[in-house]
């Protein structure tokens, strides 16, 4: 398209309620993660992830007609849909009216060879400096834990098999970025190093963004330890470090995440997110 | 079944296999390894936690397990996701159970419990899986083993064969033989739950007639399965695909109870819940009277 | 029933053709596997075996109402229709539209440890003494075969763990039984002893009956020898052991093959094989 | 895809996947390892045949493989049953480039293929089998390794991966975007080769609407196959579920054929079968002319 910059005159979407620079955390990160999947992936979401619900959705509507979206076991393709609604409720079953296909035949992991092209979001209780991630519990004693986790859900395997996926956190703090997994559900880059992976045999492609509502970080080629890789508008890099157990390699200056375009916020908001789920 | 020289017991009917929710319970006795599908067949739950049964092994996720937990049902979870939702990042009542070490985990995550499900499925000793290597499955979950493959020598999991004793699953629909069709997917891992399992129960929106099953066989997504309960909204307040929605008014109100009972010491409003949808209601038309036929008629899907 | 005796007086379906005493081998085989099938059975049902396809049916409709049968991947019980005609071709693909579900959904053999209440029915280029059977080839140097068999088929999965099966051949001579066979690709009971299946962790109860246009042979409870069970009318026992390649153990007198009954050669006749292909 | 910031190469559209058997069959290299479904995708085979392609690796069974070993494409047949049919135990072109040392074979069994297959599709450097253990099998296919399993000591085989680098299929129906949908089940093994290849090409009766297969999602058996290709009676002379039966005149004469060429020393018949049936016809379209449709309207299921 490359002519909606938005800014100040009027502009061809008809409102200003889609100024670029009036955006929520969360439609940012929908918006710097949809912009990173590519046409033709197969995008695999799980539950209570607002963001990733609405990127998958934008990236699909925005450039991505060959993206095949999976949803509690359908797998679709809707690019010819006018709007990809967020569900009511994280999780409403009635999503699998979009399917083409089932992949919870008695069979969803029998391909895990073509996971190549293969996308996931992960969350965790912890995350680590080089991207494992703990949905298990926080206790040195797995047996009295102080907090017990949700329980790794398919993340083992996936993260195992994918070719890349993005670490997205709703918060960002030092609870959770810990420089210590007490246990690791989900094995990112190990302790750390380019060949982290393949030393224990993961074919999967690993971590490649962790996105907060404060800012999005990388892993550098050499060590795979994360490094601030943008900050979101009006954060300093000051501010996340103090919300980060371990130190973050940062280069300075750290750039802005790129905001939404008008375009994007347009689609965002009248074809994805229409009750503003992202904006509470 | 005998016979003598030219000549048959002959005559049988074919053999019918629908059976009541309370019957279909009775299968699960103290102590049983059971798997719960999804949603979760309510209807058969509520009859294990009204007959106070215990120290079950549970393969089930979310707010049922939660739910089994609170009744005082559960001795081991064998579990890949227990989530709250509503807000709530863990299920309560499984949460306070682990952290007081009242219940044991089996942990395990989504390919590894179906690649269990699968070497019981196949009569294998163990199956190999490759999810989970490099993590802290195998230390915290001694029965998984890490081992050196045969031929190339690549590092794995060994995964021991999970076996439920019983199976009960909800779907849209059967017939009395046993034929099961679903409508929208069957469950998540409900297909491996069955393969898996000595016995399975799947109670269905629908008995429908043979001649049905017969017009769609691809349509039907478990064979002979050894017992049908009929359960009209039966995976309430969970959804039924092709039926109604799940309710999120009463699934609130239990994970909110549930959370006063585990964090605030407030069991009240749990007890309750307790009591009046499970414990009080003898028969799954009981619990339906308690929620009322025009909630009900609102949870239609579109 | 127990009426329905034959001889000479005219009986109750109307015509003598169904004489007991009229009929071909291929018809008593057909009889004695059905009268051997237990309600309540799922019969898995290969290929290129008449007298299998014709008992499986004359049982399900004699006494079978539970039993399942399973032809081609499409599972199915049809003991409500009137007649089970066998098909023009060993194959005929049309079968599948008595199915009630297919297992040949890409999960096969994902529950052969409910294979107890299975049976199946195999062959074999060549039959040893313990119930062992080969369907690769024959020749001392495999990778010179002077005859090559057609393989395995699913013959060592079935064997493995099917409660029970039954060796069916459609001819008797001592190129089929020999002593030893040259290559084994389902193992019946090994090399003998009530415990060799077990032995080696082999599930399944291993094979029961071998049916021939001869005789019906099992084998002895302690040493899993073949024995022979019974004589077809008009056949000697000498003259069975001029057709096998090793000593068949005999109790004497042998006792004949019970023949079909009037009632089961009515039924076979005009239900089940009703353009005679078992008389050919 | 690239992009810049705010700005997207946005507006292409879905891709269509629907190529024609020629282009289809040019994915097949010789030296490849092919794998061929059941019913044999013959418009697809025949093409391979005309292409001259050689030394090929074949998972396939009966007389789809004996016709691609008759024709001298095959170095290594993966078959767990090359059966011959109408009075001929074995197929005969298999059967005599066997016994010759023309062609290796791969022993096998269905059990223990699938489950190569299936080591394939999740990335496994193995998967255990029992069926086969006590047998021949891995005495004569030194592929297949006798192990003790890592959690019990039991007695196993461990089956290598099995990998087609493209796999052809038959089916019922296909939308333009790769969405399969079989009649009367999907044949035999065809979802294993399927997800163990590289690629796979499904030739099908009908091209239909992407919302037929919307309106039965359930009834997609392969999501997203590499390429369509439309091929009305492309299974010919073998079988097609829910639209024709088997050409029993054809596969006799083929069979007599080949049975006279291996046993006889009399190859005319199947080198006229081979140019007539197979490298003559430029398209699957020459080929049905040849059989004429009067011929294949008497094929009807019923």
């Amino acid at each position: 398209m490359g002519k909606c910059r938005g800014g100040s005159e009027p502009h061809p979407y008809g409102t200003t309620l889609f100024m670029p620079n009036d955006y929520s955390p969360q439609e940012l990160m929908a918006v710097f993660l949809a912009r990173d999947l590519q046409d033709g992936e197969v995008l695999r979401v799980g539950v209570a992830m607002p963001p990733v619900e609405a990127a998958v959705r934008l990236a699909h509507l925005m450039h991505g007609p060959n993206m095949e979206l999976i949803f509690l076991g359908a797998r679709m393709n809707v690019a010819h849909l006018h709007s990809l609604p967020m569900p009511a409720f994280g999780w409403d079953r009635r999503v699998v009216r979009w399917a083409e296909s089932y992949s919870d035949t008695g069979h969803r992991f029998d391909r895990v060879k073509d996971w190549n092209n293969h996308v996931f979001f992960i969350g965790g209780v912890q995350v680590d400096p080089y991207g494992n991630t703990n949905l298990i519990g926080v206790g040195a004693d797995y047996h009295h834990l102080r907090f017990r986790g949700p329980g790794s859900v398919g993340t083992a395997t996936l993260s195992t098999h994918v070719g890349r996926y993005y670490i997205v956190l709703n918060s960002h703090t030092p609870r959770i970025f810990v420089e210590r997994c007490d246990y690791i559900s989900a094995y990112g880059w190990g302790t750390g190093g380019a060949d982290a992976r393949r030393r224990v045999g993961l074919p999967g492609g690993g971590p490649k963004y962790c996105v907060t509502p404060l800012c999005v970080i990388d892993f550098a080629e050499e060590t795979k330890r994360m490094r601030l890789h943008s900050l979101h508008a009006g954060v300093a890099a000051a501010d996340v470090q103090a919300q980060t157990g371990f130190t973050l390699t940062t280069s300075a200056p750290v750039p802005t995440t790129d905001p939404p375009s008008a375009e994007e916020l347009h689609v965002l908001r009248t074809r994805v997110d229409r009750t503003g789920f992202l904006r509470r | 079944m005998a016979h003598e020289k030219g000549s048959y017991v002959n005559g049988t009917e074919r053999r019918q296999r629908i059976i009541d929710e309370v019957e279909a319970a009775s299968w699960v006795q103290d102590g049983m390894t059971i798997a719960v599908g999804s949603p979760a067949p309510m209807a058969l739950v509520r009859q294990l936690i009204r007959r106070g049964v215990k120290d079950l092994t549970v393969i089930d996720s979310g707010l049922s397990l939660d739910l089994l937990v609170a009744a005082g049902c559960v001795r081991q979870a064998v579990s890949y996701y227990a989530g709250g939702g509503f807000g709530v990042p863990v299920a309560p009542s499984f949460r306070r159970a682990v952290e007081r070490g009242e219940i044991v985990v089996w942990e395990c995550e989504e390919g590894i419990l179906t690649t269990g499900l699968q070497a019981a499925a196949q009569s294998l000793p163990f199956l190999p899986w490759r999810g989970g290597v490099g993590t802290s499955l195998p230390e915290v979950n001694p029965d998984l083993k890490v081992f050196s493959d045969p031929l190339k020598g690549e590092t794995l999991l060994a995964v021991p064969p999970i076996k439920p004793d019983v199976t009960l699953l909800h779907a849209a629909a059967a017939d009395a033989y046993g034929n099961v069709q679903h409508l929208g997917g069957p469950g998540w891992i409900d297909l491996f739950l069955q393969r898996a399992a000595d016995r399975t129960v799947v109670q269905v929106e629908r008995v429908i007639a043979n001649e049905e099953v017969r017009a769609n066989p691809w349509a039907t997504t478990i064979a002979a399965v050894d017992a049908v309960v009929r359960a009209p909204y039966g995976a309430h307040p969970f959804y039924s695909r092709g039926f109604y929605v799940q309710d999120n008014d009463q699934l609130r109100m239990y994970v909110e109870a549930a959370t006063a009972a585990a964090q605030e010491n407030r069991p009240e409003a749990l007890a309750y819940y307790l009591a009046h949808y499970c414990r009080e209601p003898v028969t799954h038309g009981d619990y339906l009277e308690r929620v009322g036929i025009k909630r009900l008629l609102s949870l239609y899907e579109y």
